[in-house]
């Protein structure tokens, strides 16, 4: 059985500016606005790397890269 | 010519008789001769077709302003043009005719003109070469046989200049037959 | 995509949260990285408008020109140099409205330039006005009864104005926009991709298409690609919009000693 | 004769000048009284490995030549007053973004579509104040088919020079005529600034010449243009310090140099009672007027401004010497007249003398009108 991938998300907070388009296109509900209507990461570790959140972000401020384990 | 060696010409006629080229044909004989030109003409759509005029200065020295103002020589082959474009002559000017398409214009008299000089030269034309093609440049050699404002040498490289091979023999005896008729004048021409 | 594309100390990007813009540039810069083009012979033309701006977030050569006008500018460019790749980012209402007759022309003259439409069916710049892209009935600030007029098909228009090279994608499909927009990149002769973009902030709002995520995932709702649209019938496909490649056919230069591409 | 002369009209002596001074990009649109220059182009440029473009209008001729100009070549368009109203923008925009441009207008006369055919001075004023905002030009007014040839090279240079747009101010007369040319003038060729150092570079800074340098789009130095108010970097600022000191530079890089841009052509101004003060076609009936007022004793002289704009009062000033009658005939109503009543408010007896029926005005005219006016 595969590992399973991991992946380290990278969020530019300067460049980011809250839209929620990351938490609507998540396939795995990583992402939500919080009660202080600010991103938040909340699952990361559920993150599949499809890098939909990353090409959807209007503000260029999301990375998402594997992370290799040695 | 006056006497500050300033030359005016002003050719009216209809769109299409090539009296433009004409003077542009004489300003290029003049330039060769070391001579200041201005040639101009009235532009648009009346020139294609409707009545057309073209003019040229020559001069020994520098020219300031380009256009006519005061004509030695106004040559007319259409009613409509001397009509419209006849006005702005003076006793110095020399008004030439074509009277074998033109009714010879009352209101020229001594008072107002040098002289009028009313030539065949169409009729002449198809009469001899059975074509009207060339008038522009047998008006040419009228004026030249007026004026020998040129060499006539020069004058036929200018025409040669211009006119394409296969109508430069036509056009060359259009050339002499002006001047013919300006020599034998006495007989044909009808002066004030 | 290449971050050095970015050039990052002129971000945050002055658009509204959740537009579509950054999403259409996104997939323009990958475009880009994925054919390896040669940066320094990149060349981005824009007009006025949100969309506008975005070549000046790039690190290529940008070009920000009067509103309609990138495509004449984009052709000046074209011509002078035949080496670079002369990308236009319009609006819907800069390249199709104020814009439009250079649109069409350079259309017919097939100038190998891109055309990438960001198109929001709106002007937002200037607080939601309609374009010539606004659907019927839809509400903006200047219809606010809902829009009496039809809007173009960007893609029909510049097909019929002799585009060899039409595409529409919708941000919501990243990858086929990408696709799409490096087809138009490489396209010998004129080409035009209608980018479809949402604007939250104004048609969104106006039209009740709810946030901008929400904007961006029922692009999958409205949207037919168009091999699909193929299969159905004109009643199933009321009211979607097809996606896809419209035109793709080889320029036909004509044989000119006047053309520069000959004379390079 | 040591000199070649030939027979050019002067729409074909704008065309050839241009390309003497090394213009390679036309673009443009048909328009009376402009036409031949287009047509000239289109056979010229791929004559000379230059491009000529027909464009759908004036307004995309003037933008395609800025694209042109900013992709390093050296650029001419041809209009009339309506075409040159629509390209107002582009101009605007040329200036703003420091593009090398040329334009030519050749006056017909206006108001709207007009009379195609016929000569004025009507858009004297429009290329000076054409296009919104503060803004600076260089305009250049040629008053014969060889000065057409000269000054469109001049223009050129001018405008490669001084990254501005520069306007060449001529007119139906002058594009139709024909005279011969003196094809020995000598050429004369400015090139652009380029920069030389990629790393830091900065497309809107400038030395003490006020004119930056500039990078042709495609040369690696990832440049950027925009017509917004923008500062160094040319990116958009809304930063008023930034926008007074764009502003303040478009227009003393020209008034720094007006040494190098302004020309006059003066004749016997020393000792006139009255002095002409015209530009383009009106100042060859001048200077016949002058000729003839000289030859019955009266002191006439003559000053045309072969440079329009910038239009410096001291130098106009200074050139005038101390004619106390100044006439200004021109081809409209009144506008060069406005600018020669700035620069002698009362201290000189100032004269529009307006003609604006498609003619031109002619010396007698000229002298008619002194006569009348008791002047």
């Amino acid at each position: 059985m595969p590992e399973k991938k991991t992946f380290k998300i990278t969020h530019n907070r300067n460049w980011c500016k809250n839209c929620g388009i990351c938490v609507a296109v998540c396939p795995k509900k990583v992402y939500e606005i919080d009660r202080n209507d600010r991103h938040a990461i909340i699952n990361p570790q559920d993150c599949i790397g499809c890098q939909m959140c990353v090409e959807h972000c209007p503000d260029f401020a999301l990375t998402v890269e594997e992370v290799k384990n040695e | 010519m006056s006497n500050d060696n300033r030359f005016e010409l002003r050719m009216t006629g209809s769109g299409g008789q090539g009296l433009i080229l004409g003077s542009i044909i004489l300003a290029e004989a003049a330039i060769m001769e070391g001579k200041i030109v201005t040639q101009s003409q009235v532009y648009g759509a009346e020139a294609r077709g409707g009545t057309t005029k073209a003019e040229l200065v020559i001069s020994n020295k520098h020219i300031a302003y380009p256009k006519v103002t005061d004509p030695d020589l106004l040559a007319a082959v259409t009613n409509e043009g001397l009509r419209q474009y006849g006005g702005g002559i003076s006793r110095k000017t020399e008004v030439v005719i074509d009277s074998s398409a033109m009714s010879t214009p009352d209101f020229l008299n001594e008072e107002n003109c040098r002289g009028l000089l009313a030539l065949p030269i169409r009729s002449t034309l198809i009469s001899r070469f059975r074509s009207e093609l060339g008038l522009n440049i047998a008006l040419l050699g009228i004026i030249e046989g007026l004026t020998a404002i040129v060499d006539v040498e020069t004058l036929r490289k200018a025409v040669a200049m211009h006119i394409k091979k296969q109508f430069l023999d036509l056009n060359m005896k259009a050339l002499d037959l002006g001047m013919e008729m300006v020599e034998a004048q006495a007989k044909t021409g009808i002066r004030i | 995509m290449r971050p050095d594309f970015l050039r990052s100390e002129r971000l945050p990007n002055i658009w509204c949260p959740g537009c579509g813009n950054g999403i259409v540039l996104h997939a323009l810069l990958e475009a880009i990285d994925q054919l390896q083009l040669d940066p320094d012979k990149v060349v981005l033309v824009s007009g006025i408008g949100c969309s506008s701006r975005a070549p000046a977030y790039t690190a290529f050569d940008n070009v920000h020109t009067l509103h309609g006008r990138a495509i004449p500018v984009a052709t000046g460019i074209k011509l002078a140099n035949p080496d670079l790749t002369v990308i236009v980012v319009t609006g819907d209402g800069d390249g199709s409205a104020i814009g439009g007759n250079h649109l069409i022309h350079a259309a017919r003259r097939d100038v190998d330039i891109t055309v990438v439409v960001f198109n929001n069916y709106n002007y937002g710049m200037t607080g939601g006005q309609a374009s010539p892209l606004t659907p019927s009935t839809s509400i903006t600030t200047t219809t606010p009864n809902g829009n009496l007029d039809r809007p173009f098909d960007l893609v029909k228009l510049a097909a019929g104005a002799g585009a060899t090279y039409a595409a529409r994608s919708g941000i919501y499909f990243t990858r086929h926009l990408i696709d799409h927009l490096k087809k138009a990149i490489t396209h010998d002769g004129f080409s035009l991709v209608d980018a479809v973009a949402q604007c939250p902030t104004y048609f969104g709002r106006f039209n009740k298409k709810g946030s901008a995520g929400q904007m961006v995932t029922s692009q999958k709702d409205w949207m037919v690609l168009k091999s699909v649209a193929e299969k159905r019938t004109p009643e199933e496909l009321v009211g979607k919009i097809i996606i896809g490649e419209f035109v793709n056919i080889e320029r036909r230069t004509p044989a000119s000693a006047g053309a520069p591409k000959e004379q390079a | 004769m040591s000199e070649m002369r030939v027979l050019m009209q002067g729409n074909e002596a704008v065309a050839e000048g241009a390309i003497a001074a090394g213009v390679r990009f036309y673009a443009g649109y048909p328009i009376t009284p402009s036409s031949e220059i287009a047509e000239i182009m289109a056979k010229r440029m791929p004559q000379v490995g230059g491009t000529f473009m027909q464009m759908e209008d004036e307004i995309a001729s003037i933008m395609a030549i800025v694209g042109a100009s900013m992709a390093g070549k050296k650029v001419l368009t041809a209009t009339s007053g309506p075409g040159f109203s629509l390209m107002q923008e582009g101009l605007g925009y040329a200036c703003m973004v420091e593009a090398p441009i040329v334009i030519l207008d050749s006056m017909r006369y206006g108001p709207s579509t007009g009379m195609a055919t016929k000569v004025s001075q009507m858009d004297l004023m429009q290329t000076r104040w054409g296009t919104h905002g503060d803004h600076w030009v260089i305009v250049l007014s040629p008053a014969s088919v060889e000065e057409s040839y000269q000054l469109t090279m001049r223009a050129v240079n001018l405008a490669e020079k001084y990254r501005n747009p520069v306007i060449v101010l001529s007119d139906e007369t002058i594009s139709h005529l024909r005279e011969p040319i003196d094809t020995s003038i000598p050429k004369a060729v400015v090139d652009r600034r380029l920069p030389t150092e990629k790393a830091g570079y900065l497309p809107y800074k400038t030395d003490e010449t006020l004119v930056p340098t500039i990078a042709n789009v495609g040369t690696g130095f990832r440049t950027s243009f925009t017509g917004l108010v923008h500062g160094e970097s040319g990116f958009q600022t809304a930063n008023g310090h930034v926008a007074e000191a764009l502003v303040e530079r478009l227009r003393d890089k020209l008034f720094n140099n007006l040494d190098d841009i302004i020309q006059f052509e003066t004749d016997r101004v020393e000792d006139a009672d009255i002095l002409f003060m015209s530009f383009g076609i009106t100042a060859r009936g001048v200077s016949e007027a002058v000729e003839s007022l000289r030859s019955h004793g009266r002191k006439a002289g003559s000053l045309r401004f072969v440079t329009l704009f910038p239009f410096d009062d001291d130098r106009v000033r200074k050139a005038a010497g101390n004619a106390r009658t100044i006439v200004v005939p021109e081809l409209n109503s009144g506008q060069l007249v406005l600018l020669v009543k700035r620069v002698f408010g009362d201290s000189r007896k100032v004269v529009p003398m307006n003609k604006i029926n498609g003619d031109l005005i002619s010396p007698q005219e000229i002298l008619s009108f002194i006569r009348e006016e008791n002047l």
